[in-house]
C-alpha cells in the first residue's frame, strides 16, 4: 500500500531536480508547519487527558537521557572517522540528538494508514527531545564557556514556534478533551494527512535543493547521514521496548531517535556556534536523513519493533 | 559632528544573514542607533546563495542614517562582531537627509 | 465548558508576553479574516433570504442611531475625566462606537456551542455599525470643516475589506440560500471554529505587543478600556431587549456596542484625523477591550440577556 | 440555479471596479492556485486509473493537433483584421491556442452541480495543450530562428507550475487509486469548490484591474476576446462529438478550445517574444475572455453539447 | 535641469507609514513624478518601532528618481504635508542613470 | 581597478520585471559579479505600473557592488540586452565598502 504523501514528497523533490519553478510560498509553508505542528500537540493532548501524569514520569527521565546521550554518540564519529573540525561535529552531532516533527508526523501517518495503535503521549517526548542535544552540542563545541549566552539558547529554543505550538496544543487538547476538540477537529485533524502531503510536497523540493551540496562534502556525510538513524533508530527502538510499548509506540520511539532536527537546531546553532559550517550539518540532516527516513527509515524502525515484540 | 548647513550624514547599508536580524538591530541600538529600516531580501556573496525561502538562507537588508562618527563606530563594531563568521556585506555612503525642524539636531 | 478558541487566545497572549517567536505570517492572518468576514456574511444572508426584509429596517435605523450616540457617550468622559487632548478622545470615541468583527465571530462560537438561537440578520448591524462612529469622531475632532475629504472617508470605509467581504458574503448567502452554499459549506462553515481557533492564536500575539504600551498610557485607559464596554454592553443589551430580541440577540447587541474596532477604525482616523497618536486608541481597543470581552465580556453580556428577560 | 462561485467572481468584479482596497495577498492566491491544480489532477487520476490508457492515444494526439491548429486560425485575423504587429499578433495567438485551467475548473464545477457526467481524464487534455500554441506562437513572431533558446522555453513550460501540479497530481491520483486518496480528500476534494469560490473572488478583481487597460486597445480586442472563444468552442465541442464523448466531455472539450492562457503562455512568451506588448494579450485574455467564459461561455459551451447530441 | 552630459540625477528614499503609502503615491505623481520604486520595510525611528505585523505599524521604502530641481521640490512638499503628523524620513543623494537612448531628457 | 585606500566601490541598482530576474542574475553572474541582493517591489516607470500582486506586472530592485570598471561593463551589457523591450532603470553611485581583512582585494 503506498501512501500518497510518499508520493507527494518524491513530486516534489524530483521537481526540484529537475529545477521546476514550482515552490509554495514561504507563509503558506509556515502555515503548514502551524497546522501539524498544533495538530499533533492537540490529538497528543486529548489522549493524555485519560492518562495518570505521574506514570510517566520515569519515560520522561529515560528520554530526557537519550537527547543527552545520542549527541554525544555521534560526535566522536564525526570528529575521528569522519575528521571534522571540533564545532562542525559537535554541529551535527546536535542536530542528530534532536527530533524532526516532519518525520514524526510521517510516521503517525504511516501508523494510523496501518491501524496500528501507538501511545499517545508521543507529543510530549517530542517536546522534551528538542532541548537537551543543543546542550550538549554547545558544550561540545565551545566547553562550559563563559561568554556562551545560555540565557539566549533557552529562550530561542523553549519559546520557539515549534514548542510553544507542540506543547500548547497539547496543553489545549488536554484542558478541553476529546468533546472540546469536536469543533475545530475539521482544520486541524480532518485535514491533517492533506496538510501532511502539501507539506511533503515543499520538504520534497527543500530537500532537492540542500542535494545540491552533496558533491561538495563528499562520501562520509552521506554515510554518516544514513548510518547514524538506522543505528540510533535501534537504540530508540530499544529504549521504546524497555519501555514496554506497543509495536506502534517502539516504532515512534525509534523515529524520534532516528530523526534529525533542520529548523530548531540550526537556528540555535547558527547563533551560539556561529563558527560551525551551517551547511554542513543542514546537508547531511535535510539532503539526506530527512529522505531517507520518509522513504526507508519509517518501515525500517517499524520492522524493529515487530523484531523485538516477536522475540520477547 | 555631521555637515550641520547642509544635513549631510552616513547611510550605512548591512546585508546579512535573518537569522541574526534581531541581533544586529539590538546590536546597532545599543550603539546609538536612532533608527534603522530593514528590507527582507536574497542575495548572493562569498558564502554563497540566500534565497530567502529556507530559515537559514533567508537574507536582510538593514539601512542606518546617523552622522559619520556614529556610523563608522557601529560599522566597526558589525564587522568585528559577525564579519567572521556569518554572510555579511556592510558599505556607506552620504545622503543629505530632509530635517525635522521641530528636531533639531537630533541626529547629532 | 471551556472553549478551546479562548486557550488558543491565551495560548497567543502568554507567548507573546514571553516574547516568543511565534507569529502568523501576514498573508495568513489576511486569509484567516477573509474567511471569517465570508463566513459570518455567508451565514446570515443564507438566514435572512427566510426573513421579511422590511420587517427590520426600524431596527436597522435604531442600529445606526446608536452608531451615533455612543461616541458622544465616550467622547466628554475621555476629553473631561481623561484629559485626553481633543484629537485623541474623538479618535478613542470613534473606536468604541465602531465595531469589532472578531468579538463578534467569538460570541457567535459562544452562542453556538451552547446551542442558543440568535437573530440571523445580526451581521447586517455589524455592518451597519461601522460607518457612524468614524464620521462622528472626525467632526468631533475637526468640527464640519471643510478640508475633510468625506469622499475619501467613505471610500475608505465603505469598501473597506470588512465591509465588502461581509456584505458581499450576507448577499451571496441570501442570493443562493441554503442549498445554494452546500457545496462550499466545507471551507467556509466547518472549518469556521478551526479558523477561528487560528485567527484568535495571532489576536492574542498582537494584543500582547500593544499590551507593551500600556505603561505609558496610565490608568485611566486601562480604566476606560474595561468601564467602557461593560456600560455600553449593557446599553446595547437594553437595545437588543426593546427590540424584543432572543436571548442570544440580546448578547449579541450588547458585544456589538461592547466591542471597539482595531481594524476599520484606526485606518480611517490614521488618515482624517492625523494629529491623534494611534498608538493610544489601539492600545485601549486592541490591549484592553479585546482581550477583556473575550476572556470577561461575552459572558457578562450573556448574563446581561439573561437578566432582562428574567425581568420581562 | 445560480452558482455561489460565479457570485464570488462577481463580486471581486464588482469591489475591483470600484476600486475597493480588497486583495487577496500573493501567497494565498497561489495556495489557491497549487490546490486547484493538485485537485483537478488527483480527481483525474483517480479516475484514470480504470481507463485503459492506449485507448485514450488517438484522441491525444488530436488534441495535440488542435492545439497545434488554434493559433494558426488566430494569427491571420488578429494580422489581418485587428491589423496587429506581427509579434502581438503571434503572441495572443498563442494565449488562445492555450488553456485557462481556471475556466477549466468552473466547468467541471458547472457540470458537477447538474450531475452531468464527463470523460475522467479531461485533465490529461489540459496538460497537452499547454505546450503546442506557445511553440506556435514563438515560430509565428521569429520564424524558426536560432537564436530562439528552445531548450529554456521547453524547461520554462514543461517544468512550470502549471504542468508539475496537474501531471504530479494525475500521477499521485493514478498510483493510489480512490482508496488511496480517501485520507486526502477532506483538503483536496471536499474543499475544492470553497477554494475554487475564493480563487474565483481574486480573479473577479485582477479581471477588474485588467479592464483598466480596455480603453487603450479599441473594440477590436474586445469583438475578437468574444468571438474567438465562440468560434474556438464550437471548434473544440466538434472534435469532442468526433470523439464520441458524452454531453459533459464535449462540453469541456469546447471550453479547452475557447479558454485562453494567463499564466503560462504570458510568462513564455515574454521570454521568448519580448518585443510584444504583453499587456495586450493579457488584458484579451484576462480582461475579456476570462469573464465572457465564466459568466457566458460555459452554458454556451453546454448548449453546443446538447444541441451536438440531438443532431446525431 | 540635471548634470546632461553626465546623466546625475537626484534619488529621494522616503521611509513611511504603510498606512498612507497610496496617498504619498498620488501626492508625487501629482508632482510630476514620473516613476516610483516602493518597498514593504520595518523600521524604527523617533515614532517608535514599525515591525509591518500590524496594519498600521506596517511600514514602507519608496525611491522616486527624477532632476535635483523636481526631486527638491517634491521633498519639500513631502516635509510640508507628511512631517509634522507622520512617522517619515527623506533623504537624497546623486546617482548616474543609465540613459534610455530613444527616451532622451525624459527625467528632464 | 577602484580606489583601493579608501575602499571605494560602484552600486548598481537596477530595477525591473520580476518575470527576468533570474535571467538578469544569471547574465550578471556570467558577466562576472561576485553578488547581488535582490528585493521585491513595486513601481511605476514608463512603461506603466508594476503592482507586484500579479506575475506579469512584479517587479524586483536588484543590487550589484563591485569595481567601478566592472559595474560599467554590466550595466552596458544590461541596457543592451533588455532596455530595449523591458521595463528596466539603471543607476549607479559610489559606496565605500567596510572590506573583510582575509578577503583581500576579493572585489577587484
Ligand atoms: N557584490 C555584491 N553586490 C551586492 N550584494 C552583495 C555582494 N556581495 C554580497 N552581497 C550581499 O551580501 C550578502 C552577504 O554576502 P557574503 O558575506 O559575501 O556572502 C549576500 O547574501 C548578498 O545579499
Ligand atoms: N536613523 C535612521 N536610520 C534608518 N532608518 C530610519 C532612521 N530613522 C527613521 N528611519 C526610518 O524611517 C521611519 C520613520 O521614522 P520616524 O518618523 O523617525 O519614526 C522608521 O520607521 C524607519 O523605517
Ligand atoms: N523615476 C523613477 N524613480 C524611481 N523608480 C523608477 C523611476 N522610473 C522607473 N522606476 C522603476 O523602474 C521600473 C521600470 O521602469 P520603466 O522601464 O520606466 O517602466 C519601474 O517599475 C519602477 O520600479
Ligand atoms: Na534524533
Ligand atoms: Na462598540
Ligand atoms: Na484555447
Amino acid at each position: 500500500m503506498l501512501d500518497p504523501i510518499i508520493l507527494f514528497f518524491l513530486l516534489g523533490l524530483i521537481s526540484g531536480l529537475l529545477r521546476s519553478e514550482l515552490r509554495l510560498p514561504r507563509s503558506i509553508y509556515e502555515l503548514l508547519s502551524i497546522l501539524l505542528l498544533l495538530a499533533i500537540g492537540l490529538k497528543g493532548g486529548v489522549e493524555l487527558a485519560k492518562q495518570p501524569f505521574l506514570e510517566l514520569l520515569p519515560q520522561m527521565v529515560a528520554v530526557v537521557l537519550m537527547g543527552f546521550v545520542l549527541p554525544l554518540i555521534a560526535y566522536p564519529m564525526l570528529l575521528h572517522l569522519g575528521r571534522f573540525k571540533r564545532v562542525d561535529a559537535a554541529s551535527i552531532a546536535a542536530h542528530y540528538g534532536s527530533v524532526s516533527v516532519g518525520t514524526f508526523a510521517v510516521a503517525v501517518s504511516y501508523l494510523a494508514a496501518r491501524n496500528i495503535f501507538f501511545e499517545p503521549y508521543m507529543p510530549v517526548f517530542v517536546v522534551l527531545l528538542e532541548m537537551p542535544a543543543i546542550l550538549v552540542g554547545i558544550m561540545l563545541a565551545k566547553g562550559i564557556s563563559k561568554d556562551t549566552q545560555w540565557g539566549m539558547v533557552a529562550h530561542e529554543v523553549l519559546l520557539g514556534k515549534g514548542i510553544v505550538l507542540l506543547a500548547g496544543g497539547l496543553i489545549i487538547g488536554w484542558v478541553v478533551g476529546p468533546e472540546g476538540i469536536v469543533s475545530i477537529k475539521p482544520l486541524f485533524i480532518d485535514l491533517f494527512k492533506g496538510v501532511l502531503a502539501l507539506f511533503l510536497l515543499e520538504m520534497g523540493i527543500i530537500t532537492a535543493g540542500q542535494m545540491g551540496s552533496l558533491r561538495s562534502y563528499g562520501l562520509f556525510l552521506i554515510g554518516f547521514g544514513i548510518v547514524a538513524p538506522v543505528i540510533f533508530g535501534l537504540l530508540g527502538a530499544l529504549l521504546g521496548f524497555f519501555f514496554g510499548l506497543s509495536e506502534g509506540g517502539i516504532t515512534i520511539m525509534a523515529v524520534l531517535a532516528a530523526s534529525a532536527s533542520y529548523i530548531a537546531v540550526p537556528a540555535a546553532m547558527r547563533l551560539s556556534v556561529p563558527e560551525a559550517n551551517p551547511s554542513l550539518s543542514l546537508t547531511a540532516s535535510l539532503g539526506i536523513t530527512f529522505p531517507f527516513n520518509i522513504l526507508f527509515g519509517v518501515p525500517l524502525y517499524h520492522m524493529y519493533a515487530q523484531y523485538l515484540l516477536s522475540m520477547a | 559632528m555631521a555637515d550641520a548647513e547642509k544635513n549631510i550624514y552616513k547611510l550605512m547599508t548591512i546585508m546579512t544573514e535573518a537569522a541574526i536580524e534581531n541581533d544586529v538591530l539590538n546590536e546597532l541600538v545599543k550603539l546609538g542607533a536612532k533608527g534603522y529600516t530593514s528590507i527582507d531580501a536574497r542575495g548572493k556573496g562569498h558564502r554563497g546563495v540566500r534565497n530567502a525561502a529556507w530559515g537559514l538562507s533567508a537574507n536582510v537588508r538593514i539601512e542606518v542614517m546617523d552622522t559619520e562618527e556614529n556610523v563608522r563606530k557601529m560599522a566597526a563594531a558589525m564587522k568585528e562582531r559577525y564579519y567572521r563568521n556569518y554572510a555579511m556585506l556592510i558599505f556607506l555612503h552620504d545622503v543629505e537627509v530632509i530635517p525635522h525642524d521641530d528636531l533639531e539636531g537630533v541626529w547629532e
